[in-house]
């Protein structure tokens, strides 16, 4: 049953140092805020898990939280690089981070298989690639009844799995439209859960391709409003491609980003 | 009218897309082509985004994988493993539409790492994104990358995508169904996979490339069609169609 | 790119004898209409798969057309028996039915895996049951990461995957809703494919909740008006309750059933 | 107020789900005991319907596994793949409610042929749907099932879903992760697994019912609880629910 708790609360409540976190959101509704207090209340040791870190891993990276990042695509969309993961990658700054590097599609039938209680997944990918060979997370596996050998990943089971959703009724349960990416995968697969949201609403009204989230699945709910800025929230916000442009400046430079994350986030 | 060099590799990619093709695109100038393609040619191509749009009819031009009006005009939004499990990995997808930060001879590609070695490299790239199950599971690919020898290398300093491995029937040894990246467009001109050889050979030059100029742009002996064509250049629709686009 | 034609045309076109055939809809939605004109086209050999066979089915098998039952639940729902797969299976009437059978989870696993053109699926199933030792189709599989031990089922690919539905668009888009069931995966997993619809429209407007199949992933659509009478299509029929009630008995006696299938169905 | 057999089974069936319990529901007596239970001592229970509906609220019981009804009261409407996988599948389900056409000493059900072999029964049941994983799943499985001879046999004629097989260990050997069927609910009385044996034990007699009638009902030599219960007859309320809702 989830219980509506303040993000600070939260935060608090769920993520501790060493734990393996995932934010999830595909471009859209990606958990920025959270993500800020995670960098507030000075988490270290995370391995974080994202099929496409952004910016929010950028800069949670930089700020040293991260011991270890799973992801399948580390960019600045439409943008470029992600500075602080390069420099961590490249020069071990703030500190060294090791990566465990996937395909998308790997990615998210890693996350299925956490939400159905599997302990992998299959999937025709990454024969012949070099990735099967510098990832151990990725293995041949013989189909028992034609004999094909097909690739398996092992579930993603975080510790801690938070997304962002437009609303929330009072009981908790939670509603999200729009590209709704692997979220729901990444809240199932999860031991724990937040879901951060714009607002708390008597009724959630029927909304098509809408997902909805039962409360009782869910550990946390906080509100957490344009909580996906400079990410969006379909209805409620749109995307802000200036600020992505702007980080590429920001985040070249270690001191620029660590006086921006001075003034901005902590 | 006069045009840039990207802008007939744009219009050059959009004329691959036949009409009612379904097309798995990639964000930048996968997207800008099959936008392109759309509105002249092939009104009926679907588009599909790794972000889940099934059927997206963008009125302009996304600029994230994962922009709202994707999911606005989509026929289906679904999600990214149904995405990826239910119409890329069956085969369902007729043309994926891929960039590259290094291609070699046999069309294998890198987004991965440059320089140095996996664990400490030079140049730290995105990654692989959905771009391994793309090249491995659509019907065709098509490259789209700009040709300099940074990117036209011997061989790519990591496989993050199969193109046709060391040559002929190495696709088929390893299971994969598609038939592969038969055809990279550039902003000199058409290279093609050699049916016989899988070699990237050089088949179209765009208006004023000399062929010359492309194999000194490639990192290793670029073969050159002995009938290698001049590409038809961009009409005035498409060039005006292309930077309304680009415009929005 | 699917093609908008006649009932008889879509399932001459589609349906051969010895073919292996899907009718799927979750209570909800059963193509009733299609399955009808299989009995009145008069294939033979099929082998029929289903999750929860029904009426349809029953009348499928008491006429003759089957050879073979791929199912996880043969039941009359909220009623009893389906006496004609009984009397098949009891008596070999009017011939003798081979049957491969599974558990729902075993079912809708084979259909994601079809679906996904991949040629099996894992699950935690059947462990313990004599089902497992009855069904070829089920087979132990380990994890390459763990060693636990789990299940594989094979994937359904069927010839021809037939499902009803609310409406089409012009252009063959096929939009359901209400209980979706497993129609998408059994649409998806076949190698042809019909969709029977209550109507075309000139738009599919977004419902809340449903399911849109694109036209260029179907073979055909056709327009069968009440075409899952006496199951239901949800916000255009109610289910015909005292029809399945009645079937209980007019389907107990093989004459009647007979004559009951000459007056109504041929 | 006098009551039936049949609704005193309900009534003790419903008492068996504590509120905001999240409740996998099977059609028929299981569906009527939880839609008492919501409208009772539980209105938070959850109920979950192998049709995909989560969180159905029905104002009427509904007919089959997947009336309109449940689609329309439900928090979200998934697919058949997705509730036995993303739901059950994890042992997110709190308890699984199952009918039983035989069930045995230790619990193991069926729901799937009688008498002769597979290949040729002397009847054939229906088969067993979504119980074989909802009795290994569930973190514990309510059975339904009047108590008599035919249904309550020393050995089931097929193990449709396993309760505790053979006795203590087995469920832990299957690596079944549910506690399993712990509890059956009768007309006549309820049976509770003892913690040591596995087996079927009476524990609680209906108002009216003598033990030795529960034990001549039952194939096997059923134990009876030293300390035997008497079941609290229906209230007033919980008939007046029961009757308003089998109208409707």
């Amino acid at each position: 049953m989830a219980e509506i708790v303040s993000l600070a609360d939260a935060v608090g409540g769920l993520v501790r140092d060493g734990d393996t976190v995932a934010l999830e959101g595909f471009t859209h509704l990606i958990p920025f805020a959270a993500g800020h207090e995670i960098i507030r209340q000075r988490r270290r040791d995370l391995t974080l898990v994202r099929m496409t870190p952004d910016v929010i891993y950028d800069q949670l990276i930089g700020m040293g939280c991260a011991r270890r990042l799973v992801f399948s695509w580390g960019g600045n969309p439409g943008v470029g690089s992600l500075h602080r993961l390069r420099d961590a990658v490249e020069n071990g700054w703030p500190r060294p981070l090791e990566l465990e590097e996937h395909s998308h599609a790997g990615m998210a039938n890693r996350y299925v298989a956490g939400a159905s209680g599997l302990p992998f997944a299959v999937l025709r990918g990454y024969v012949g690639t070099d990735l099967a060979g510098q990832t151990a997370t990725i293995r041949p596996i013989e189909c028992p009844f034609t004999g094909e050998v097909l690739t398996a990943v092992p579930a993603l089971t975080p510790d801690v799995g938070i997304v962002h959703a437009q609303r929330a009724d009072r009981a908790g349960n939670v509603q999200l439209w729009g590209i709704t990416g692997v979220q729901k995968e990444a809240v199932l697969a999860a031991k724990r859960s937040l879901v951060t949201v714009e607002e708390i609403v008597d009724e959630l009204t029927p909304v098509p391709d809408a997902v909805v989230l039962p409360g009782w699945a869910l550990t946390y709910v906080a509100v957490a409003r344009n909580g996906s800025h400079p990410s969006y929230t379909h209805g409620y916000s749109t995307r802000d491609n200036d600020f992505y442009v702007a980080w590429d400046d920001i985040s070249r430079d270690r001191d620029r980003f660590a006086a921006w994350m001075e003034s901005h986030v902590l | 009218m006069s045009y840039s060099p990207d802008e007939m590799m744009c219009v050059a990619a959009s004329r691959a897309l036949r009409d009612r093709a379904v097309c798995f695109v990639g964000i930048g100038l996968p997207s800008t082509a099959a936008n392109l393609a759309r509105r002249t040619h092939a009104p009926h191509l679907v588009l599909i985004y790794e972000s889940g749009t099934l059927g997206a009819k963008p009125g302009t031009l996304p600029l994230s994988i994962g922009d709202g009006i994707l999911a606005d005009t989509a026929d289906s939004v679904v999600s990214v493993p149904e995405v990826f499990n239910y119409w890329l990995q069956p085969g369902r997808v007729d043309v994926g539409f891929l960039g590259a930060a290094q291609i070699d001879r046999y069309a294998n590609i890198n987004t991965t790492m440059i320089g140095g070695d996996y664990q400490h490299p030079k140049v730290r790239l995105p990654g692989a994104g959905g771009a391994p199950e793309i090249a491995a599971s659509c019907r065709e690919v098509v490259v789209i990358v700009r040709q300099n020898r940074r990117a036209f290398v011997e061989r790519v300093d990591f496989v993050t995508s199969v193109g046709f491995g060391s040559g002929p029937g190495d696709r088929e040894r390893l299971g994969l169904r598609g038939a592969g990246p038969r055809t990279v467009i550039t902003d000199l001109g058409i290279l093609e996979a050699d049916p016989a050889t899988c070699e990237l050979t050089l088949t179209h030059r765009h208006p004023g490339v000399d062929p010359d100029a492309a194999r000194s742009a490639t990192g290793w002996d670029l073969r050159v069609a002995h009938d290698v064509r001049t590409t038809p250049p961009p009409t005035p629709e498409e060039l005006a169609v292309l930077r309304k686009l680009q415009q929005t």
